[in-house]
């Protein structure tokens, strides 16, 4: 069935940002516009994610194999070949709509608090509109080329929110960081996309299309597409290698985190692999190689928070690492489990990230949580949101992390991949120690540095706008894991039903399933312990810590992987432009350009002696010719006698 | 003697039409030029009248003669040329033989071709070429070209003026 | 051809030739003895050849005598061209004395059963001929202004060329009426056309026909000659001689001939479109043929009167007013001439007594009327060359810029007028 | 008749080649109008004896009108000749090259 109601969603804010973005532009400074722009950059997201439901509740009362298509336009039509601007609604996309809009509304209605006092304020909600609309274009899109524009203006809008305070060179620097590794995945991404087309041999280029056609393609140059198709989601969702723009994307304002981290823009990469689900199907083992890099940074990005002081950085890297546990979930296939650990993941780490915005805007935007400590009293609500979303992360039962996390391993140890298994458990230990040593730094260890060194800070009272949203996502943490409870636990998977996606089927016997769930919650709370016993209960006082053993001091500096960056890439591609510059433009393309130039201009000028505009000259080379034809007809012929 | 007579007054008449050729391709000067084309479109005259079409030769004479040579003299006259204003040229002998060497096989193949188109004059009447039968085929088959003409000569004469028309702008510029 | 045709043919060359040549000095005679009746005084009549004058006659030939034996003075600043500073007042001569080859002087002579024409050239297109060559004179003026370096030979050449181009359209449109309206041609035809008579007493001459066209196409003529009052190419006031200023002895005299030819021929023209030509009003050709004896015999009767007239005059004249210590030998001459008179006349008296008495239908009439319609036509064109004198001396000049706006403004526009009502006149008359 | 078509053909191939020879060899406007007109008027006689020598009027009919249109085409030259004249002072053919390629006016 089709429906107008997808468009409309993706529309609204792009609407949205094409107003604000005008008015900002061409209404004169000075004029306080912020209710007009909060009217608009809440409204469009809110109604956006209204829209977004009755689509879902429509969506429910139809088949789970139906889809609710929306075609706008059709952009190229040569011959049977048509592409089409026009967005489907299918169960993924449904959950996806309702993921980026119910989080991003809430976000945005955060941000309002949050941004209230900046200068850019109507350029901001311009920009989140922008990014939310790009985002909406993203997971509705119906081909992949729609869903590569979509792709494409997430990873612009990320550019220009990640370099919004862009007075300073730094966060410039990091936009660009962000755009450009981006770039390098993107260039993978297209390059599958292109190999895809030129080996679809069915006209039509939408997903529907291009799954009925993948029969026909090798299965080498389907591993090959596949491959690259996970190169762009490498960059998009921060995995090896192509993660390092993450953290330094935390120089945009917290809400631009949030919203990238845990609803949008990170998440197409696991988004797009769970759209290709039947081409990933057909080649298992770049599943397994998709689930090794989700593993690996999933390790490698837990043990970076666990040597981190910033607090934005501490939850950069937890994303990444939860979005380790996603990637092995959908690299081995479990594509509804991944997308619930993402549902779930963007409550919990979107309540985080504005919990941690609450406490840097109540401490004067301070990041470094050692100079932070016993908040707990003074900012009981954000602790107490923020106590549960860290739950919700570690993996403690009835929380929604708990369940979207729990099925993943089992599902790993039950498919076969015990190290894949062993380590995420690995990381569930690290993600309970790093989590609860921030939980405990912040909010209930004593302040001893500031007490020292200065008095008591004084907190900035949070608007209401931005403490409300914490409470909604706390909720969704909590109890969004019981739309998926497993059977074991008397539940039915109804997310996992309803999702309808082509799952690989593992089943573990319930009993083993209790023993595995039970080790993994000792093992967080044994993370939880190791963090109490190192900050609430500290043998000696509390200080930002100062690391003397090289291994340590490596992780507290992410291992020196953006210096290996800087010297393995970056300065020999700087050499070779450079070189380039000096040497192959100037000398070779120019230079070749150059001598054509001159050739031609020699040619032209030797040529334009010609048309002397001399009367005679033109008479005689006209009679030149006359005169050949006539030598020609006289010997030929021999003339008319 | 009828015969002699013609045939001389037919070399007389090719000398006289090559002797104005020569005069302008050969004379530096504008008397020289508009001398020899008098001479050359008198001597046309000439043989169309030997051609027997006396009134091709009564227009040659009128329109070639009387009128285009004597607008050229006045145009010349008018300009008021000097010898400073005649284009110098230093390798004219070159050019000419040149183009001579240029243009001999296209004059070659002409005279072939037309050569071919007939080997003796017919007899014709008396009236042949004569005002009477001229003008009635110019009544009977020529009317449309010849109203045209008409019109490209009114509209020649208005360019004419309007071409000819002096400019202050354009005047002397030094 | 029988020796006859080839005879009359001769004859007739002769004679043109000999109308256009010797009709020049009888011109300027005529002109300078008109210009000093006009002025009051007697005009040129001392010299004399042994005693001749002639009225004066002689010296016109004394001056071509003194023009051909002159030294040929170049001036040194004509420095290229000379050929054709000399070749051009040839051009100016033969055009003019071939323009009037083409004027018939008498009816068409039937000679061994031939028709053959009384003309220099015995052509049927004698109109356009005319129109044709008298229009390349004119250049022979231009080249010699041209090249004779100077400025005001420069503007005479141009005023002539100028003069000349505006008034030949005025000339060829009254023509063309004229052609119309005569439905040829050919000057005979034309004449013979003329022959008839009006209501039984107006001759059917062109004048009375067509005199709108008569005075177009005359003052057209006056034009194309270079004759006051239209003589702007030459102009003592304004441009000295015009173009002919460098010009000395025969060249000069061509020049000089040249226009007087010119004016000859002019008057030829008029006579023939204009005046009956060779006919006598009221007689035509073939009624002079028929009534032959009764011309004859009225002839007979008149040629000693007129003869006799003349001698009485010339007796009373021919003599010095002024009485001088000695007549000049005026007294001889007029004696000796009288006696010439005498003789011519009874020889002609002779002639038509035998003709007479010759019976009807003899090779006579037909020698004898040709004869007649010369001397007719002699006569005609003496008058028509004393009118145009006439107007000479009588009609200041005009200024060039009149000349042109009377030639464009009023002579063209004109003309144009008349070759439409005679064309309409004309298609009426044939339909 | 005594002479051929020939010879006439031959006097007017000759005119045409030195019309021809005229308008490329000379630098002289002047020269070159004139070698125009001796071009056409070797065509008008070719037309003339073409007209004789299948007695057809229909050539001289054509020379006719080609007299007509040598008149029109001497007027507008010789108005163009006296405006450019005017503007440079040269009959040279070689200093009208505005339209030339990288000539400056």
């Amino acid at each position: 069935m089709s429906s107008s109601l997808p468009s409309l969603i993706v529309l609204l804010p792009f609407f949205g940002a094409g107003v604000m973005g005008f008015v900002y532009l061409f209404v004169p400074a000075g004029r306080n516009l912020r209710r007009f722009y909060v009217a608009v950059g809440i409204g469009t997201p809110l109604l956006a994610a209204l829209l977004g439901l009755i689509v879902v509740g429509e969506m429910l009362t139809l088949p789970a194999s139906a889809s609710i298509a929306s075609p706008l336009y059709s952009w190229i039509a040569i011959g049977s070949f048509e592409i089409d601007v026009a967005f489907v609604v299918d169960r993924l996309s449904a959950v996806m709509l309702l993921v980026v809009t119910l989080v991003g509304s809430l976000i945005h209605i955060y941000a309002v608090g949050y941004m209230w006092d900046d200068q850019g304020f109507g350029k901001f909600f311009a920009y989140f509109n922008f990014f939310l609309g790009a985002m909406l274009l993203l997971v509705l899109a119906n081909n992949p080329i729609l869903l590569f524009i979509g792709w494409e203006l997430v990873g612009l809008a990320s550019y220009l929110l990640i370099g919004f305070y862009h007075h300073d060179t730094a966060n410039i620097t990091a936009a660009n960081k962000a755009f450009l590794l981006n770039r390098v995945g993107d260039f993978g991404f297209v390059s599958g996309l292109g190999l895809l087309f030129a080996l679809q041999k069915q006209s039509g280029f939408d997903f529907a299309a291009i799954f009925a056609g993948l029969g026909g393609i090798d299965t080498a140059m389907l591993s090959l597409i596949g491959l690259l198709l996970f190169v762009g989601a490498m960059g998009k969702s921060a995995q090896i290698p192509l993660y390092v723009w993450l953290p330094d994307a935390m120089a945009g304002p917290t809400p631009v985190s949030a919203l990238i981290h845990a609803a949008t823009m990170v998440t197409a990469g696991v988004y797009m692999v769970a759209r290709f689900a039947p081409l990933y199907n057909r080649i298992p083992d770049v599943g397994l190689f998709i689930a090794g890099i989700g593993a690996a940074s999933a390790l490698l990005a837990a043990l970076f928070a666990s040597w981190q002081n910033d607090i934005k950085k501490i939850l950069a890297y937890s994303t990444m690492s939860q979005l380790g546990y996603m990637l092995i979930a959908v690299g081995l296939g479990e594509y509804s489990n991944g997308i619930f650990h993402l549902a779930a993941h963007a409550f919990f780490k979107a309540l985080l990230f504005m919990g941690a915005g609450a406490v840097i805007i109540a401490l004067h935007h301070e990041q470094d949580i050692f100079k932070m400590g016993g908040l707990g009293s003074r900012l009981p609500a954000v602790r107490r949101t923020m106590l549960v979303a860290t739950l919700a992360i570690t993996g403690i039962p009835i929380f929604a992390g708990f369940f979207s996390k729990d099925a993943i391993l089992s599902y790993a140890f039950a498919s076969g991949h015990t190290t894949i298994w062993a380590i995420g458990v690995v990381v569930a230990f690290l993600t309970a120690y790093y989590m609860f040593r921030l939980y405990f730094v912040v909010f209930v260890a004593p302040n001893h540095r500031s007490s020292r060194s200065r008095q008591s800070p004084s907190l900035t009272s949070l608007p209401r706008s931005m403490v409300w949203p914490l409470f909604v996502l706390a909720a969704g943490s909590i109890f969004l894991g019981f739309w998926n409870l497993p059977e074991a636990y008397g539940g039915s998977t109804w997310f996992s039903h309803e999702l309808h996606l082509a799952d690989h089927e593992a089943h573990l016997r319930f009993a083993k399933e209790y023993i595995l769930d039970g080790f993994n919650v000792l093992v967080a709370l044994l993370g939880i312990a190791i963090a109490y016993r190192k900050f609430v209960r500290p043998s000696h006082p509390l200080n930002a810590p100062i690391h003397r053993i090289a291994w340590q001091r490596a992780l507290a500096n992410t291992l020196y992987i953006d210096t290996l960056y800087d010297r393995l890439i970056v300065r020999p591609l700087r050499g070779i432009s450079n070189w380039q510059d000096r040497l192959i433009d100037p000398k070779i393309i120019d230079g070749s350009l150059r001598g054509l130039v001159t050739l031609y201009r020699g040619v032209a000028t030797q040529s334009a002696r010609l048309q002397n505009g001399n009367l005679r000259w033109y008479a005689l080379t006209f009679l030149l010719g006359v005169s050949g034809i006539s030598l020609y007809l006289l010997i030929a012929i021999g003339g008319a006698s | 003697m009828i015969e002699i007579l013609e045939t001389s007054l037919f070399a007389l008449l090719a000398l006289g039409v090559l002797t104005g050729g020569l005069m302008i391709l050969l004379a530096r000067r504008p008397a020289t030029h508009a001398m020899g084309f008098f001479i050359a479109l008198l001597s046309v005259a000439g043989l169309f009248a030997l051609l027997h079409q006396s009134f091709l030769f009564f227009a040659q004479v009128l329109v070639s003669v009387g009128g285009v040579v004597i607008v050229t003299l006045i145009m010349i006259l008018t300009v008021n040329l000097r010898e400073a204003d005649l284009p110098p040229e230093p390798h004219q002998t070159r050019w000419l033989i040149g183009a001579a060497v240029i243009i001999a096989p296209l004059s070659l193949l002409l005279y072939q071709t037309l050569t071919t188109l007939g080997d003796a004059f017919p007899p014709v009447s008396d009236t042949f070429g004569g005002t009477r039968s001229l003008g009635t085929l110019l009544f009977h088959d020529g009317v449309l070209p010849f109203e045209i003409l008409s019109v490209l000569l009114l509209t020649a004469m208005v360019g004419a003026i309007i071409i000819g028309k002096k400019e202050q702008s354009y005047d002397r510029e030094s | 051809m029988t020796t006859a045709q080839i005879l009359v043919t001769l004859g007739s060359i002769v004679l043109a030739a000999l109308l256009a040549l010797l009709m020049i000095p009888v011109l300027v005679w005529l002109e300078r003895r008109v210009c000093g009746l006009i002025q009051d005084r007697p005009g040129p009549n001392r010299t004399n050849v042994f005693g001749f004058r002639l009225g004066g006659v002689v010296q016109s030939f004394a001056d071509v005598v003194k023009l051909v034996t002159k030294e040929e003075y170049i001036p040194d600043h004509i420095r290229y061209g000379r050929w054709i500073f000399l070749l051009a007042p040839m051009i100016t001569f033969a055009s003019a004395l071939l323009a009037f080859m083409v004027i018939p002087f008498a009816d068409t002579v039937q000679v061994d059963g031939a028709a053959l024409r009384i003309q220099g050239l015995p052509v049927s297109y004698g109109i356009l001929w005319y129109l044709a060559i008298g229009s390349v004179g004119i250049l022979g003026m231009v080249f010699g202004g041209w090249l004779s370096h100077n400025k005001y030979s420069l503007l005479g050449a141009l005023r002539a060329a100028a003069q000349m181009i505006s008034y030949e359209l005025a000339l060829g449109l009254g023509i063309i009426s004229m052609i119309l309206t005569y439905d040829t041609i050919d000057f005979n035809a034309m004449v013979q056309w003329q022959s008839g008579t009006f209501w039984g007493f107006i001759p059917a001459w062109g004048l009375f026909i067509q005199p709108f066209a008569a005075v177009i196409i005359i003052i057209a003529l006056f034009v194309e000659t270079n004759r006051a009052p239209f003589s702007v190419a030459e102009g003592e006031s304004e441009i000295v001689a015009g173009f002919f200023t460098e010009y000395t002895a025969m060249k000069f005299a061509m020049y000089f001939m040249g226009e007087y030819v010119a004016m000859n021929t002019a008057s030829a023209v008029i006579v023939t479109m204009f005046l009956g030509g060779y006919q006598l009003p009221w007689f035509s050709t073939a009624a002079l043929l028929e009534h032959f004896r009764t011309v004859a015999g009225v002839l007979l009767l008149l040629v000693p009167v007129v003869m006799t007239l003349f001698i009485l005059w010339m007796r009373r004249n021919n003599r010095v007013r002024l009485t001088l210590s000695t007549d000049g030998g005026r007294g001889r001459e007029t004696r000796i001439l009288t006696g010439v008179l005498i003789g011519t006349t009874l020889l002609i008296e002779a002639i038509l007594l035998w003709l007479l008495l010759e019976p009807a239908g003899s090779i006579g009439a037909s020698v004898a009327v040709p004869l007649l319609q010369i001397v007719i036509f002699v006569v005609k064109l003496m008058l028509v060359n004393l009118f145009i004198i006439l107007i000479r001396w009588t009609l200041p000049r005009f200024r060039y810029d009149q000349v042109q706006v009377l030639g464009w403004r009023y002579l063209l526009p004109a003309a144009l007028a008349n070759l439409f009502v005679t064309s309409i006149i004309v298609a009426g008359v044939g339909s | 008749m005594t002479v051929n078509p020939d010879a006439y053909f031959a006097v007017a191939t000759l005119l045409f080649s030195l019309g021809i020879l005229g308008v490329i060899s000379r630098r002289n406007l002047l020269v070159m109008y004139l070698s125009i007109e001796l071009m056409l008027n070797a065509v008008n006689l070719i037309l003339a004896t073409f007209s004789r020598l299948h007695p057809d009027e229909g050539g001289t009919m054509i020379a006719l009108f080609m007299i007509g249109v040598i008149a029109a085409e001497a007027a507008l030259f010789l108005a163009v000749i006296v405006q450019i004249y005017r503007k440079k002072h040269t009959l040279d053919s070689d200093a009208f090259t505005e339209l030339a390629q990288g000539k400056k006016l």
